[in-house]
């Protein structure tokens, strides 16, 4: 890199960047460390586990749809209440379905986006030392740990785990009478309270660091749209998960202190915790796709070596969605007995959302129109993204549709737009993700082979598995049953029901390929370049792994991210930190850098 | 398997059948267009030595029409639903002539209150039936729901109906049966553990067929009582 | 810009620094919860009392925020971002009681 | 704070010098705001299903001379959580000020005013559960329990907080260049009170 000034000169009064030697114990170093690169992997090894485990509770449900009423090879390990004999028994079949997607939404998703992307790459990224509050940060980190333990704990209580969906709905969720459920769902109330407090927690740190922490240079119109993404995600995150904490506390004292919220015996609204939880929900579906559009911006730009299309609308489409996100929650309860009218005003609202969501897409376009596509292994899984978070987007617009969502409300079709937004969105972005920024993480490149292979494999498993699930919520499939056969109208489409079993179980061998990525390149990958992708922000222009403590220096920052195939260079990229001879100086300059230059 | 819409059997199913074709197209188009851009692009556009990608930050005229003309796109698909939506949830309520039936739902059953002869509900010759709905066809049904426990939802796919019965609440739909026949009742909101086989059957008599049901099981409900 | 980074902030403990009138506020809150004691008992409309009553918790809460917890002296940016979630409240609120009213 | 957020020495109480302007104030008081965000939104579900509940069932609240609650009281009690604040206020000048000992005093003060807010809420909760009025009986006592009891829980936070300031103000840690400590624990007390003189409003007053 030609700087022109010598950085190892210039020290900034209250800097203290890299550290030369690192000499922490073993314990504050891996373990209960302050370093946010640390934290993110901590973050990434826990909530890969918990994807793991969603993924395993996805094959149970797939075998019993599949194949009701018929022992699972293996199943004779689980104890009686839950599948006596191999055979899955319907309440266990309930608890399946609610802790896959609990664990998926609440223990894999969230944070494998926010735990992992939000501490790994903030810092890097916008050129500070570390978060604003290093403590705090591992303080969440060992929040929402002991939480996932508790979820997990919930399986082996007395009575089952909660089973009235992870949408919890009341009063089934709070009356053990009627569902037979009493410790577990304690257990989900009081593990979601806890990884609440730790989303918060890190939301706190994500905000404040990246308003007050930004190198010099580094403006909001230079902000890497991952950041962007993770800014506007961390105030969602802020601001609706106090909702959900309140809603489920006040679903705990209905179920153990006998307070009356949503009984309506006791004069409560069943509706009212509709309304807390999608007025929380709505934005959490936000926060678990903003990251990966944030993933994928910078993954596309760089693939395709051409500055991201529109970045100025990508950033305010980014804020809109955030906005609108908070006006559209009644879409999820047009069936519920609301008022129709508010129906329709929910209705329109959420028509609009798509208009900002579609600026995006079509932006994502615009960056590989005319640009000089080089498929990474990353790269594929962000397009891999952009045609699949596409459909389930559109899908998304047969449900906006009051009339239309009377039929398919609570269908395989909801189900098919979950798994599209969800899996198609957001788990292909976390593998452009992951498989972009591993090497700077552990230093290591993953097999690129292998990563390949395990792109397409998923890419098309993936379809055979969710695609005909349009198709059975058309033919009136509703969703969390236990045995769809139990309906003559079903019965035809059981075939659909078969297939999609055979292709998940594939889709989850597929998996294995990329945990056996991961992990073989952690000891054996390649040793990995400080910028193997050539790309132009911050944390590439630092040693993979960086060391503790992330800069030697203050980086000083001259440009946007995207700068790719600037005329004004040689190479099809030109880091952020470069000074080119015509550059101007921050107008923040710390004391001691303005001095020298 | 497919993306038809199986069979409707009520005077709602053309209307929501439409809009969803209507969105089906509309959406169709939308992603043909995105994914063939995007394979094309893929191809057109993969790196080769000596190539360098275009430089440019964005173009504001292609900006203002992909805002654009999705706008005008939902906003159309918004006014249209709006209109079939507010023919079902209609303000002044179901029609006049519309027969009065109760469901009470509760785990796991669909219990049916009809009208005696006297046409009320809340009357002493009112009579229940269990997991059965009969109705006549081409009148309108007024149906009061209810649940004893837990929130159920009352859905009969082939008539396109689908609301959620709420303890607590009591909810008036309507509906008008066009085709005789006998469709399946089913529950589509989680209720506990026996939600999979909370199902019931609707009868759709002609008049006649109706009138003769109707003055058969009475006595029978009321020795059940 | 200006190079901010060197300019005592706003609030910030210059010596000559004038203190706000801490105590000129806490009589003005005593009075105000006298007062709102007093209106609640009144035999009067009950809109017109809870409006009444509104009022005065909000005015307040508003000095509380604006003195003691001094946003008065911090800066805009600041100030916007610590009103930001109210229009949410008001939102959630709002909107839910049309189902029951 | 830990390695790179702040120097040894001069501007602690000032953002980061080495960053692009931010929101013009030190870290760990913009944190402390944007978590009073996150408390707001908590308090709407809680305060917000109340008034929601409350418009839904109205006969559920008997009227105001009827109610077992003790005006009177807790009206001498919201009395005393403000004159914390005025205390916990007096503290914060009282450290820009780099008085030592006056410092301590108004943070002892408030350590100690504010315990007595928690256990006059306590007696007052005696004295209800006495009388009946349980949280399982019924959507008032419900909402009333939720509501003062996670208001009581945050005074309670913060009375711990607190102790810990007053600790390290005796141990001589804060001066006129650095009381972060003292000004952030402020804004959370100060917000507890702001958010006591809502519910004192819209549970004992209307
Ligand atoms: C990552 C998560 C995520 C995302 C991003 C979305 C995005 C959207 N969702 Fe989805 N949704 C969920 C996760 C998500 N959803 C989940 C988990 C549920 C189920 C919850 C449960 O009950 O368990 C759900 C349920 C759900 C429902 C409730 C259905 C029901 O229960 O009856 C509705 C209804 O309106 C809906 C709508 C939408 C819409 C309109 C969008 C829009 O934001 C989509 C916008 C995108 C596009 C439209 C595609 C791109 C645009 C173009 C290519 C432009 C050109 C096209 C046109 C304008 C026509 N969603
Ligand atoms: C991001 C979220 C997410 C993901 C990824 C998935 C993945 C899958 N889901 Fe899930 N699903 C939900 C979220 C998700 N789901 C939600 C929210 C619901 C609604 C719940 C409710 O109704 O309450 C739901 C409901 C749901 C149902 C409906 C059940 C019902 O209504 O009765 C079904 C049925 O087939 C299903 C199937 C599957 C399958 C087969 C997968 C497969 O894709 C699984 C494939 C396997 C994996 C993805 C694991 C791979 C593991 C790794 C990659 C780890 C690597 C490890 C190391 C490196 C150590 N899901
Ligand atoms: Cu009743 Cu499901
Ligand atoms: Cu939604």
């Amino acid at each position: 890199m030609a700087t022109t000034v010598p950085r190892e000169e210039l020290l900034v009064e209250g800097y203290t960047g890299a550290h030369p030697v690192d000499d922490r114990p073993f314990i504050r170093k891996y373990i209960f460390s302050t370093d946010h690169k640390v934290i993110g992997i901590q973050f990434l090894v826990m909530s890969l586990f918990f994807l793991l485990v969603g993924g395993v509770l996805a094959m149970v449900i797939r075998w019993q749809l599949g194949f009701p009423g018929r022992p699972m090879p293996g199943g004779g390990v689980l104890p009686e209440t839950m599948a006596p004999g191999g055979i899955v028994l319907p309440e266990f079949y309930n608890s399946l379905v609610t802790m896959h997607g609990t664990f998926m939404v609440f223990f894999a998703i969230m944070p494998l986006l926010v735990g992992v992307f939000g501490n790994y790459l903030i810092p890097l990224k916008i050129g500070a030392p570390d978060m604003a509050f290093p403590r705090l940060n591992m303080a969440s980190l060992w929040t929402a740990v002991p939480a996932g333990l508790l979820m997990i704990a919930g399986f082996f209580v007395e009575g089952h785990h909660a089973s009235a969906g992870w949408t919890a709905y009341a009063p089934l969720s709070e009356s053990p009478e009627y569902s037979g459920v009493s410790n577990g769902q304690v257990l989900w109330c009081l593990s979601l309270i806890i990884v609440g407090l730790a989303s918060i927690l890190g939301a706190v740190n994500y905000i404040t660091t990246i308003i007050n922490m930004r190198a010099p240079g580094m403006t909001w119109g230079r902000l890497p749209m991952t950041i962007w993404s993770l800014f506007v995600t961390s105030i969602l995150v802020l601001l609706a998960i106090p909702i959900l904490s309140g809603a489920v506390i006040m679903l705990l004292f209905d179920q153990t202190i006998g307070t009356t919220f949503f009984k309506p015996a006791g004069g409560g609204q069943p509706i009212l915790w509709q309304h807390l939880f999608w007025f929380f929900g709505h934005p959490e579906v936000y926060i678990l796709i903003l990251p990966a559009f944030g993933i994928v911006s910078d993954v596309i730009a760089n693939g395709s070596r051409k500055p991201l299309f529109g970045y100025k609308m990508m950033v305010a489409a980014t804020v809109a969605i955030a906005f609108l996100g908070w006006i559209v929650w009644g879409h999820h309860m047009f069936q519920s007995g609301m008022n129709p009218t508010l129906g329709t005003s929910f209705m329109l609202s959420t028509m609009l959302i798509a208009v900002p969501t579609a600026v995006k897409v079509f932006n994502w376009l615009g960056t590989m129109w005319l640009g000089n596509i080089r498929f990474h292994v990353p790269m594929l899984n962000a397009m891999g993204f952009v045609s699949m978070f596409v459909i389930g987007g559109l899908s998304g617009l047969f449900m906006a549709s009051t009339p239309v969502d009377i039929y398919i409300h609570d269908t395989y079709f909801i189900v098919a737009h979950l798994h599209y937004v969800l899996f198609g969105g957001s788990l292909f972005a976390l593998f452009a993700g992951i498989t972009f920024w591993y090497p700077k993480m552990f230093g290591r490149m993953m097999n690129a082979t292998l990563g390949k292979i395990h792109f397409w494999l998923t890419f098309i498993t993936y379809n055979m598995v969710f695609f005909p699930m349009h198709a059975l919520g058309i033919g009136g499939h509703m969703r969390r049953i236990y045995d769809p056969t139990q309906y003559e109208f079903l019965q035809p489409l059981q075939w659909i029901n078969v297939f999609i079993t055979y292709s998940a179980f594939i889709l989850f061998a597929v998996q294995l390929i990329f945990a056996y990525n991961f992990i073989a390149s952690w000891f054996n990958g390649a040793k990995a370049p400080d910028n193997p992708w050539e790309d132009n922000a911050l944390e590439w222009t630092v040693a993979s792994p960086p060391p503790h403590g992330n800069f030697r220096t203050v980086p000083v920052v001259y440009r946007g991210p995207y700068e790719y195939s600037s005329p004004e260079v040689q190479e099809d990229f030109l880091p952020q930190t470069r000074k080119l001879p015509g550059d101007r100086e921050p107008d923040v300059m710390p004391p001691g850098l303005r001095a020298e230059t | 398997m497919g993306w038809i819409m199986p069979e409707g059997a009520s005077t709602y199913a053309g209307d929501i059948d439409r809009l969803y074709y209507l969105i089906l197209v509309i959406t169709g188009v939308a992603l043909l267009i995105v994914e063939v851009a995007l394979v094309a692009f893929a191809i057109k556009y993969r790196e080769r030595p000596g190539r360098r990608a275009h430089y440019t930050h964005g173009n504001m005229k292609a900006e203002v029409v992909w805002t654009a003309v999705p706008t005008v796109v939902v906003v159309m698909i918004g006014v249209l639903s709006a209109r079939v939506w507010g023919d079902i949830h209609r303000r002044e309520g179901p029609p006049a002539d519309a027969i009065p039936v109760g469901v009470m739902a509760k785990q796991f059953e669909w219990n049916t209150t009809y009208a005696g002869p006297d046409g009320q509900l809340g009357s002493a010759d009112d009579f229940v039936t269990r997991n059965e709905l009969h109705v006549p066809v081409n009148r309108p049904i007024s149906v009061m729901l209810e649940a004893e426990d837990v929130i159920h939802s009352f859905f009969i796919p082939a008539f396109r109906v689908k609301q959620d019965a709420v303890p607590g609440m009591h909810i008036r739909i309507w509906f008008e049966a066009t085709k005789p026949g006998t469709y399946e009742l089913g529950c589509a909101e989680l209720c506990g553990l026996g939600h999979y086989r909370m199902r019931g059957l609707v009868t759709v008599h002609e008049q006649a067929d109706y009138d003769r049901w109707l003055a058969q099981p009475r006595a029978a409900a009321e020795t059940n009582r | 810009m200006p190079d901010v980074a060197h300019q005592p902030g706003p609030g910030e403990a210059a010596p000559e620094h004038k203190e706000p009138p801490y105590i000129a506020i806490f009589f003005v809150l005593g009075v105000l919860t006298l007062v709102e004691l007093g209106v609640a008992f009144l035999p009067w409309p009950k809109l017109t009392l809870i409006l009444l009553l509104l009022l005065l918790a909000v005015w307040k809460a508003v000095l509380v925020a604006l003195y003691y917890m001094h946003l008065r002296f911090e800066p805009n940016r600041l100030r916007m971002l610590a009103i930001a979630p109210l229009p949410l409240a008001v939102i959630l609120v709002v909107a839910v009681i049309q189902e029951f009213s | 704070m830990a390695h790179g957020a702040h120097g040894a020495h001069g501007a602690v109480m000032q953002p980061p010098l080495y960053a692009e302007p931010g929101a013009g104030v030190y870290n760990e008081k913009l944190g402390m705001w944007v978590f009073l965000g996150s408390e707001v939104m908590f308090f709407t579900a809680l305060i917000g299903s109340y008034i929601i509940l409350r418009v839904a069932t109205p006969a559920a609240w008997a009227p105001l001379s009827e109610r077992v609650l003790n005006v009177p009281i807790t009206a001498v009690n919201t009395f005393i959580l403000i004159c914390s604040s005025v205390t916990m206020v007096k503290a914060f000048a009282a450290a820009q000020l780099g008085r030592q000992q006056a410092l301590c005093r108004w943070l002892l003060a408030t350590v100690l005013i504010g315990a007595t807010f928690v256990g006059i809420q306590v007696f007052e909760y005696q004295e209800l559960i006495h009388k009946g009025f349980v949280p399982s009986a019924g959507l008032f006592p419900s909402t009333f329990y939720t509501m003062t009891g996670f208001h009581g829980f945050h005074v309670s936070v913060g009375v711990l907080c607190l102790i810990y300031v007053t600790w390290k103000a005796f141990r001589g840690k804060y001066t006129g260049a650095d009381h972060r400590g003292v000004e952030v624990v402020g804004l959370y007390w100060h917000f507890v009170d702001l958010v006591w003189i809502i519910l004192f409003t819209i549970v004992y007053l209307i």
